[in-house]
């Protein structure tokens, strides 16, 4: 077996400005938060990122400069932020690219990215602004999305008829992903929900997967009906306890609602935000640092979980 | 029961909850979506399931989730999977019933934006979230509750951007856009309860609040609302509050 | 939760002649044998079989005359059976309607049925003569399978340009399968591989599944990340343990090469297998009537596998 | 190594196994091809990585399954999934190096028939089990290895039934057929090894086994095959066939 162990700025450091990405998780849960930081303190530029319900961690990218263009679903955490305020300012301002799709299509997308198709088809954006050509599109046919420029496209079924929107297949230069356990081999293992994990490392040439705990590849092989991931598919693995923070892993750690709040807060403006990335991102130079700063292990520990559910039931939330 | 001493969130959590049968698979979003389904469950539908996009099939909560991806949704689940496995095999398998919604602007027939407030596209006054699973649960759900706040803005004849189709023109236009199963049932409003006639897909004010009359519904209501059968809203039983604020919501994460 | 359980023979009642179906398992494992058998004494009739790599399941049902039609991949035993038997001799004297499929475009067909979409594209089929119009189809675009009569369909990717054949979904009446464990509820866990149950099962408008445990659904809601079947998808559940004999279920029991070979050997005649069919079928009116024809406890023992490997490493299998 | 103390499929076997490079993704079939991979396993691929097509990937096997759905491709695994992940994240996702092919017909540009025999498709003569994963694999993997017993039957100019797309009919009609990757880098019989020249994939004699020569090939193969740089077959190495007879397959389920 190989071993893929990489530090977290050797792993970062594969990540070049233009490339595409997509990144793992799902709103506040299970990103590789960690891990994009270190991308902004490599100061990457000009990415592209593909996305289905995303939080403050693409909103992170957004706001420090490194995306160039987006497509994807929603950008949003939950009750921490209706609207992800990076995202919102600079979509406002006209400082990005973006291209609006569904959840279930970006799930499309991926998917055919991960089976070899170059597109599936969806029963889901008919009669919606984000089929091109739609009085409410942003953009035509044939200027925009997908390998071939093209966003989306109707079909009706050559056996049965009916309408159906054909979505083209997302290829990611990178996929970088969180996980629970991982083995140094790169056999992953993903607790709780899987997002769309799966699917998006398998749509990328290059996956990076931070993770909770390094552990023995035979642990992983004692219930293989549980990872989902093969590992000739992964890359390189980086041990970052706490890797996700501020956002949540299901067994090892709660989201953090002062950190979130804070992060919300910052994000609504340039001039705030670049003070938050100067406190959490540069002047917090490593992942160790960054930790200190967020609390330390005193704030760490009011985000372990009880055994038995997966996060802590006495987490102060409410304001 | 003392109307004044339960608030519009509270009202809005019963009546949605009283959309849901019993045994029936429930598409559950962020906020009160979700306390009207834990409610139904506490009353007359204790078998309906509760689906989450995130990845969660048929929980017993025992903590209100702050986003559908939180591990909140995961204690007792049957499943644990993903976006694939929500989207394909249970929502676009056609296995929904009822899938909550919301949005920014909801216009006359059912049709929601998320996506982007203004004329320009490219430039949006407001940006928003964007669909997420909403244009998919419109789609794809038998049948769709709308959850809103009740302002004239919010409610136009016409959305600036259509990110979850509802009945789109009215009449047929809905199953003429390829769009086979479902439809809005409901729009459950800080200030009443909107349903459809058939088959024009018309508006109609089912039912007011307790407090509010129905001109002053159809006053922040941006196109017509047949107000002519509008009943007041049956209020909360003590039952149902009690439940909502001490089992459901006791943190005060999304009742105010 | 409901109470989904049945007996066997009330459950094989369910299915009626004419009806599509398709069967859990593969090749030589997992199959709901006693389930299959209990429709043989039921008399069903007439039956389309939807199937990716069957064995002595399906073979089984062919030979007594239960099937009409057959749309599939595979058909055959692994070393038991190069060519499963009674299928050969049916389709020899066409005594069966059949239309052939790869392993990936049944997947595909299936997955289809399960996403509740009328198709799905594959990068297989192309270039053989099952896609209909080539030289070497048994049938012409428009005459056959899929709700809409035809086959399979190639065309040129809308986004990319390149080939691909498309393949219609399959929904059939019933899914029957057998799995390791089941709540009364319906929620299922399945051990080792998946085969394609997941799919199959969610293409079929009634799920049946036999399992050899029925267990409290709690136990099962402990590793929600290990069901991958919504109990809302399952219709009825029959505990019948052993329910797989002579095919093996991982965990439980292995296959029963003696009984697979003495299978096999009969179902090479129609003569020889009136008599397999007598005697272990009708002959044998229950399920344990069964069990005690094959061998009997005594011999189900020898089957047992070893904890840690699934099997039985100790099993005679060579002759 | 003495040559007469080694059997056919034991030289078969040996060949197929170093078509295999350390860390190739292997699709193996029952039989030969799982001798092939674990034999190469435990030579000079220790890191080649096994996937069956009922779920199965990365064992470390103890004992020989009986076919691929066999609980014995589970000892050790990574991954215990099923026909949808293999078929589509593995083999169509283009993450296998090498696939095994066999059937009972073989034609001159490394066609395959496993579906019936004759002219007749509705009334076959001999009718077959069919492709299974076979034409998926022969489609979507890197490059092919094809397992054959050598008669003049089994070779046909031109198979029966196409079930398996080889070199189609040479030169680049697999490209035109729209099939991207692959196609048959070698066949492995139990008289020698054919492979295809560039770019006309014609096929050549590659070798022949201990024990046979050239004209003998060529007699036993319905077309013509290029035979002017056959060499004989490299015998297993005294390691090989040890580790094939007493690791691999002491119960002789495969190896006779």
């Amino acid at each position: 077996m190989r071993n893929k162990v990489l530090k977290l700025d050797e792993a970062a450091s594969w990540v070049h400005s233009g490339a595409s990405i997509s990144i793992g998780g799902f709103t506040s849960q299970r990103h590789p938060t960690a891990l994009l930081r270190e991308l902004i303190r490599q100061r990457v530029k000009d990415l592209t990122v593909y996305y289905h319900s995303a939080g403050s961690d693409l909103d992170l990218l957004i706001g420090a400069g490194c995306v160039h263009r987006l497509e994807g679903a929603y950008l949003a955490d939950g009750v921490f932020a209706p609207i992800a305020p990076n995202f919102r300012r600079f979509v406002e301002s006209s400082r990005i690219e973006f291209e609006d799709y569904t959840n279930a299509a970006m799930m499309a997308r991926f998917a055919a990215g991960a089976m070899g198709l170059p597109f599936l088809p969806t029963r889901s954006m008919l009669g919606t602004d984000m089929m091109p050509g739609r009085q409410g599109s942003s953009v035509e046919p044939g200027k925009t999305a997908g390998r071939s420029g093209c966003k989306a496209l109707e079909m009706a079924c050559p056996f049965s008829g009916e309408l159906l929107a054909l979505v083209p297949a997302v290829r990611s230069d990178f996929c970088l992903l969180h996980v629970q356990q991982a083995s140094a081999n790169g056999l992953l293992r993903i607790e709780g929900q899987e997002f769309l994990d799966v699917q998006q490392a398998l749509a990328a040439t290059t996956v990076i997967a931070t993770c909770e705990e390094l552990v023995d590849e035979e642990i992983l092989r004692r219930e293989p009906e549980r990872n989902r991931i093969p590992s000739f598919a992964v890359h390189a693995v980086v041990p970052v306890p706490f890797g996700a923070h501020p956002h949540g892993v299901h067994n090892h750690y709660d989201y953090d609602p002062e950190h979130l709040r804070r992060y919300n807060t910052a994000a609504k403006s340039d001039a705030a935000f670049a003070e938050y990335l100067e406190q959490f991102v540069f002047g917090a130079a490593s992942h160790d640092a960054y930790l200190q700063a967020v609390g330390g292990p005193e704030r760490l520990a009011q985000l372990c979980p009880c055994q038995g559910v997966g996060y802590n039931p006495l987490l102060k939330r409410s304001v | 029961m003392n109307k004044r001493r339960c608030s519009t969130m509270e009202i809005m959590a019963v009546a949605a909850a009283r959309e849901i049968r019993d045994r029936e698979v429930v598409f559950a979003g962020t906020g009160l979506p979700m306390l009207a389904t834990m409610l139904a469950q506490q009353t007359h539908a204790p078998d309906c399931v509760i689906v989450f996009e995130a990845g969660a099939i048929d929980p017993r909560m025992l903590h209100l989730p702050m986003s559908v991806g939180d591990s909140r949704t995961l204690v007792g689940a049957a499943q644990a999977a993903g976006l694939f496995e929500i989207f394909n095999y249970v929502l676009q398998g056609g296995r929904v019933d009822v899938g909550f919604l919301g949005g920014a602007q909801i216009d006359r027939y059912g049709n929601i934006n998320s996506t982007g407030i203004g004329p320009d596209r490219q430039r949006p006054a407001v940006r928003l979230p964007g669909s997420g699973g909403s244009a998919d649960v419109a789609a794809l759900s038998r049948r769709t509750v709308i959850i809103a706040h009740h302002q004239r803005r919010r409610f136009p004849l016409r959305v600036d951007y259509c990110t979850s189709p509802g009945w789109i023109d009215g009449g047929a236009t809905r199953r003429a856009a390829g769009i086979y199963g479902g439809g809005p049932a409901a729009v459950v409003t800080t200030m009443g309860v909107i349903r459809y006639r058939e088959p024009t897909k018309n508006p109609y004010l089912a039912s007011y609040h307790p407090g509010i009359d129905a001109q002053q519904v159809q006053r922040e209501t941006g196109f017509e609302l047949d107000i002519s059968e509008a009943l007041e809203t049956q209020p909360p039983s003590a039952e149902e509050l009690d439940i909502l604020r001490h089992q459901i919501d006791p943190e005060r994460i999304f009742l105010k």
